[in-house]
């Protein structure tokens, strides 16, 4: 019967990380639809260019490096690190994201390069993986199924240190005003809204890590379940927020209050029972709703909103767990969870800072001021993403 | 001769279009246009923040005519465009010098 | 052994679940390409607020209605709720989906809490479900393996009401005349018609129930083999239907009468051999095309097509497996089969008919007139689906 | 355990033919990206009608000639012929695409049930089939797992063929000149990619054929890593030479090089270690970025690069298992290979160019220069892709 | 001072592009427009029913020239323009009192 | 009365507008264009090929006015539009006849 084990779980495996590859064009379609037409290609490029780059990096490097050996003897070998290796790119993409419209191509794929190789390796070492902290008083006890912290406040991180060296898009904050810069494709913007959260139950279905025992495979369909059930409750707490706020419905706003829904329940969607979750979606999308607006006044620029759905709600998520299923038996607490958040942000927050700052020296990130006016897509890439369509003014 | 050109709400096209045909001209060219005047644009959300879109779109028709044809294109464009509300438009009228078809070769009134 | 079949069916359910996952951005996609692009927005978010709106009634209400337990020994309760939940948004998508470019939210948004907590699952309660008609002379014997009568025909009769009720487009019908109102963006019809066709195979496929034994893999596979090709034989008749009558090939009636084939043959894949599937789908086809034209002779304006699709094939459907697949000593009989459509018509129709008269005394259905003109998503969502493109006149 | 090996290898089966099926979006989306926007409904409209026609010529015919009966003792027989299946509209897909914006329908239509019902299936039967050739001196003995000959040059070879028939859109070479016709759709372009991404995972991994067992699950998942690496290498390449020549990043050619790689891994992605695909695919997006231009100097009008991808990266990758795995104890051998590249030549171009040629003389294959210069979507669909978009000039 | 404005098929604007630059023209605008005349629309297809499209789409150059340049073209545009059929359009021609270049100031005849 | 035609790169247009907003000028009709010139177009690249784009898109926008706002008017646009890069645009005035706003029937200086 190990044979069986084996099978299902290399088959299971395999599944979920074809679900979550389909988030490499969903991240693609969410910001391509996000931004303005001039830098749409831009933006496809770089989703692209991470995929290959940063995989190839965790190929190469990072994937020893977090978990010190290829070794696996519950599934195949491969599929384990395909399914490892379907992560990576996902934490550039929530960086990448958030300062499109001004970064510059070359010096991001430098960064994608040592994150894929060492940076988010080396958050997963400490917390799934080799863990070099072992033993030291750093050890994480954390509890993070699915990443809420490896994934997306690692991302997060990226993105603050990335957006405080890059600073905003041009016109964007001018004469103390802030100038709305409205999505340029909302049907791109669902699609890939959509395939995010369908890959989501990859993301979290798969990291239980197995479905070849009764045990398990209700352990994964509870997970996938109540990841599913958090993303509906944060689009319909988003939603509901709009519509007493504006009495519109705002579908960019329901979509990021599902996102951050999604990222919140991502730290245990297995240690919950079936109704926990609809509270913390909701919350998820409320902290959404409101740290939006927050951003924008403390100028940090971020065109998708992935500060607010993956940093705050990868923080409220990892918090989660800590609050709705402690159980200081299994050694899941408020505290082991609050220590892990500290931890992962003190090491990834200045060590990308660091590193974006250096390349920033060297290579600068910031496109011109000129070549921003007149689009990323013309001056990075030399493709214009509709050239046949003519642009409203 | 003279042209004229008229600024319309977009949806009031067709039934420009249709009035102007049964007075009998049935040459014009048409474009989008984006008006900027008294009549406000509404505001949009994005993300939660609201924003006010001032131009609003129009539909610019441009006619040339014999100038005896002037007054009565004139009070049909106006009726059918009419909706009485702020923001309807406007009709500039100039002077033509000359006009040739291309096709044949014809010029001025022939080539209307 | 129990273990294997349970792990297996559950991963199975879970695979067929995501596939019918794929059908939300689907469905979304289809109708954002068939609408005027004022109303895109509008379909969008009508779309992803029913998929959060409906399954989380169902989540707190209709399953158990429904079913009467959640209890399952066949495989995790979380993925057989997860498999049921992924169908009950494609009743109101339906129904919303024909009303579009007039229809407001809110109502709608009551509507579809309605429909998922209360009629779609009575539906299954009678069909599929606990069956609280068991025993009474309105019992049914209708088999419907996966929904042309207890999904689709549910959808198209809610529809049909509700067009009755919110009234067409403005300047659809004028002066007797029908003004054709064309698609808007056609790779999104064509997108979204392929991510349905690929649910279409988890939705029928999973609705056997079980693929852990020889008997139920091969019954799943002849399952999903007919629904192909019932989709593959509507698809080819309406072209050719279309090429003779106009020596085009349009592509919205191309794909309309694959749908129409895969709606037809959804009550029995699993019981025809492997050419009956053209005829049924080759006849759901032709219905579509012929019923088109006649639901716009009938001044019910239905911008998707979805009456023809659903409903008249749901009907069509549902015969045809009293006719090619009547067996009376399992009680599949072409009498059993209509009983089943009557009984379901009998209910869906007048309910939603008052349930949808009653919501439009208190928040009416139908935007006003300018507000039809300006577009649904100006006046509904505040935001417009392609703000930087110009749009044609 | 019968059972087990039966039921698991016909759900790996199906979900692979699932992936392939996302395929059929894949290559319409990239199609109608990459062509102008007066032709995007044509070649949606043919993607669709080849899925449609040919699989039907195949399920009707082409199966039972390629492989001599249906009967199947491993798998649900249904399961073995839809993922046969989902392999034929490809190469016709290769083919089409590669003539799009001056094909006419009606004759494409005729010649996809021919290579639906006896080319592509001819080469099957000889390649991976019943093997009509067995015994003669033509016997194939090449190792091609998942179709870099048997698919992607096949196709390739019958659009060499259309394509010196056809000849080139109008105004592409004018005075010695080329004229350079940009992609209309950027993000459909990359959504299309993508998909096909996606799509290749089951399309090599469920070539393996089985993953019942320990040995063929680790064969599947590693077929499944390496096609992926192939993937990622041929981006990265072709991305680096983009930019060593032009520092531009051209999203249209990463993509073909990634494509590029895949097709060159497709012959033996079991076969290697976890590095050599790197290579592989490297020299595949290589030969695209060379490819692409030669070709146009050659005055062989190819809108999508399917030459480049499919053809010249299909004899590339069957020489490269010869190169790199050869085995000669397993019979695999350089001139085993090259052997097979020639004969599937030696047959499927003479045959694909005589067929294009008669049915041209009864329906010419090109359309008039002035519908050329409307646009096929209005003459041969009567549909606009994007009516209300307005066109640049 | 004279206005050209020209409206013409749009498969058209490179040669007459061309042939423009020929004779040493060089500035132009060009916008898209939809034209409504003889040359009637084709009917389109939508779910089985039959439509009219009867905008056509043109394009429209307009050019501003010193006086003496304005029959050479004139004539040039004709000649890159002409197809024969019916649609190939029209050339009108105003006056102009004034030009001014932005960048520099300029006016009349050296801001051409 | 007259017409001013101003053809000025995109992204200056709420500039000018704002500009404009200042000295009291609140009606205005825009479109898009695409602009042909000195300044030259970008060549852009496509699988491997580059190629150049030669219409440059830029923004018309025509005011009509009374003869005596005319300068001030053309002067506040130069000011407000010029980069001193090529390429900035170029204004056009002309004589309109009669101007009437369709919503009233008031006419010239009462439908500016
Ligand atoms: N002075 C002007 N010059 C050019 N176009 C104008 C002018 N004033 C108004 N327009 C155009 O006419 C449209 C309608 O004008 P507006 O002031 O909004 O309402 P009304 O037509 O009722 O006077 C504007 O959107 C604009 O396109
Ligand atoms: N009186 C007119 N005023 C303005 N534009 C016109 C007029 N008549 C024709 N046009 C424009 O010229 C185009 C061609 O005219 P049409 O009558 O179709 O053919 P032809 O150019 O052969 O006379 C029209 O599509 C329209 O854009
Ligand atoms: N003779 C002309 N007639 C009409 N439009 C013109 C003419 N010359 C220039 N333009 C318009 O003005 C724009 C700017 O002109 P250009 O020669 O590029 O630079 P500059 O404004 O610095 O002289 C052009 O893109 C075109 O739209």
């Amino acid at each position: 019967m190990a044979d069986f084990a084996y099978v299902i779980d290399t088959f299971f495996t395999l599944f979920a990380m074809v679900l979550i590859i389909f988030m490499v064009p969903g991240f693609a379609m969410l910001e391509a639809g996000l931004v303005r037409t001039k830098n749409v290609t831009a933006v496809l490029t770089v989703n692209t260019m991470i995929y290959a780059v940063a995989s190839m990096a965790f190929l190469l490097i990072g994937y020893s490096w977090a978990f010190g050996s290829w070794e696996n003897s519950s599934m195949s070998m491969w599929a384990a690190f395909m399914f490892q290796m379907a992560f990576v790119g996902k934490t550039i993409n929530i960086m990448s994201g958030g300062v499109s419209e001004r970064v510059r191509m070359m010096p991001l794929a430098v960064f994608a390069v040592i994150m894929g190789a060492l940076i988010y390796p080396t958050v997963v070492n400490i917390s799934w993986g080799a863990n070099m902290l072992e033993g030291t008083f750093l050890a994480l006890s954390m509890y993070d199924l699915a990443g809420s912290t490896v994934i997306h406040s690692t991302g997060g991180w990226a993105l603050l240190a990335a957006i405080l060296i890059i600073g905003s898009r041009k016109g964007r904050y001018m004469n103390g005003k802030i100038r709305v810069i409205p999505a340029s494709n909302i049907p791109l913007v669902v699609l890939g809204a959509f395939l995010l959260w369908i890959g989501w139950f990859g993301f979290n279905g798969g990291s239980v890590g197995s479905i070849s025992s009764k045990e398990s495979a209700d352990a994964v369909a509870l997970t996938i379940m109540n990841t599913n059930t958090a993303g509906l409750a944060g689009a319909i707490i988003a939603g509901s927020l709009m519509y007493i706020r504006y009495k519109l419905f705002d579908i960019t706003m329901i979509l990021n209050g599902a996102l951050g829904g999604l990222v919140a329940v991502t730290a245990g969607p297995d240690l919950y029972d079936i109704y926990t979750p609809i509270l913390i979606g909701a919350i998820g999308g409320t902290l959404v709703v409101f740290a939006v607006p927050i951003f924008d006044k403390l100028r940090l620029d971020d065109p998708v909103g992935a500060l607010s759905v993956h940093l705050v709600n990868g923080i409220w998520g990892t918090l989660a767990v800590g609050i709705f299923a402690s159980n200081p038996a299994e050694g899941i607490t408020l505290m082991g969870q609050l220590k892990g958040i500290v931890v992962v942000a003190a090491f990834v927050f200045p060590v990308s800072f660091i590193v974006i700052f250096i390349i920033n020296k060297i290579v600068r990130f910031r496109a011109e001021e000129n070549v921003q006016l007149e689009g990323m897509d013309v001056n990075e890439c030399g493709v214009e993403a509709y050239p046949e369509f003519k642009r409203a003014i | 001769m003279k042209k004229i050109e008229a600024i319309i709400k977009p949806f009031k096209l067709e039934d420009v279009k249709d009035a102007l045909a049964e007075i009998g001209i049935t040459g014009m060219t048409v474009s989008e246009v984006k008006g900027y005047g008294r009549q406000k644009g509404h505001s949009e959300l994005y993300r939660g923040a609201e924003y006010v879109v001032d131009f609003l779109p129009k539909v610019k028709m441009e006619m040339i005519l014999d100038d005896d044809q002037v007054e009565e294109v004139v009070n049909t464009v106006v009726e059918a465009a009419r909706t009485g509300k702020i923001g309807d438009g406007k009709i500039f009228i100039s002077d033509i010098d000359q006009i040739i078809r291309i096709r044949t070769g014809e010029t001025d009134s022939e080539a209307v």
